[in-house]
């Protein structure tokens, strides 16, 4: 499975994505989340405020409770400044 | 109409040919972002950054849902990434209606969703380098008003 | 720009060139009226009479109007009188901002201006004849939201 | 001085103006109003709501209280329908 990174979260860890390999116990977005938090404190520190970030799930906006069984690819989305 | 593109458009073109295209529209917005250059705060361009499949949904997404709410007939989003320069057009929203009502509120619901729910960061180039623009929470306060 | 013509424009054009002429601006609002023929009320087409002298002091005291109250740019009116066709471009809004919400408005405010204030008379032309369009009471509710 | 009629008030009168030379004690618009109504009885009819129509005066929309003295060209409006 595969994790993005954009923008400012992408510069703070210095690459686009990960390839992951999470373990069971990692059910949903939010686990996972949790899970890449606690394996990089880069992300953990630029994530702090976690309630900041949209996630993304096959290139679809879900909710964290998502469950990622089967997904291929996961992103982590700093607040948005299109327009 | 979708498109999510790194090359450059014309919007003027963009909404003669819309406008053709659609049968029983009486109102045509159009609302055209463009890269800003000031005195105060000049800079040499805009870089956007976008997860283009991500963009590209949640545009189709955006319209659909406006096209529901506001009874339009249609409606339409272009949007650039890449290194931009000031004048350039960054993106366009277009909304065909029967009348003025909705399709000024078709293009201003869209705006407001798109500022903070599509997938794009802007960076400001400057002399001093890159820096990235910080969401505003005027924004999330604008898009409030819809829910 | 304050246009009164009989002739045919193009609006993409006109929006294109409103946008290349300016600097500053970070939003452009188009507003276009389409002329309109439907199933239920098919017309063959829309003739506008004018008061054209009146029409374009009205339109620029309008436009100037527009510009001090939502601190634009600029802004254009382009309207059209004579005999149309359904799906010819009656008339034009075009207002240039430093933010979208400034040009929104003052292109809202600048339709709901000119549907009560301007010097135009609409007919419908079917296959009866010509009929005056009525006055909507829903244009002055519009327009008074602004006083 | 010219008096102008546009749209269905030109239609009712079957014409688009008046040459007019008003007495003396016709001092505004509202006067010259209520003078033409009482010597033209179609006017008087289409107008029986003058509420609805504005007045101009040489080509700027003006109150009824405005003098007509000086003016070259009248018109009255009725309800308008542009846009």
């Amino acid at each position: 499975m595969k994790v993005l990174y954009f923008a400012w979260l992408r510069e703070r860890l210095n690459r686009a994505s990960d390839e992951i390999d999470p373990p069971a116990e990692v059910k949903t977005l939010a686990d996972l989340v949790h899970w890449l938090r606690a394996r990089d404190e880069a992300l953990d520190i630029a994530m702090a405020n976690p309630a900041l970030f949209k996630l993304s799930r096959d290139a679809r906006i879900v909710s964290p409770d998502t469950p990622i069984a089967g997904a291929r690819e996961i992103a982590i989305l700093p607040p948005m400044t299109g327009g | 109409m979708i498109r999510v593109t790194a090359d450059p458009f014309d919007p003027g073109l963009n909404a003669n040919r819309f406008q053709a295209e659609s049968e029983g529209a009486g109102a045509m917005v159009t609302f055209t972002g463009i890269v800003r250059s000031t005195p105060d705060r000049p800079i040499t361009a805009l870089v956007l950054e976008c997860y283009p499949a991500l963009a590209e949904h949640e545009l189709a997404e955006m319209r659909d849902r406006a096209i529901v709410r506001f009874g339009l007939i249609d409606a339409a989003i272009t949007h650039r990434h890449g290194r931009l320069l000031p004048g350039d057009t960054i993106m366009q929203v277009i909304t065909l209606a029967p009348h003025r009502r909705a399709a000024f509120e078709g293009a201003a619901f869209l705006m407001d969703y798109l500022k903070t729910d599509a997938p794009f960061w802007k960076q400001e180039e400057t002399e001093n380098g890159l820096e990235w623009v910080a969401a505003k929470s005027e924004d999330d306060a604008a898009r409030g008003r819809w829910s």
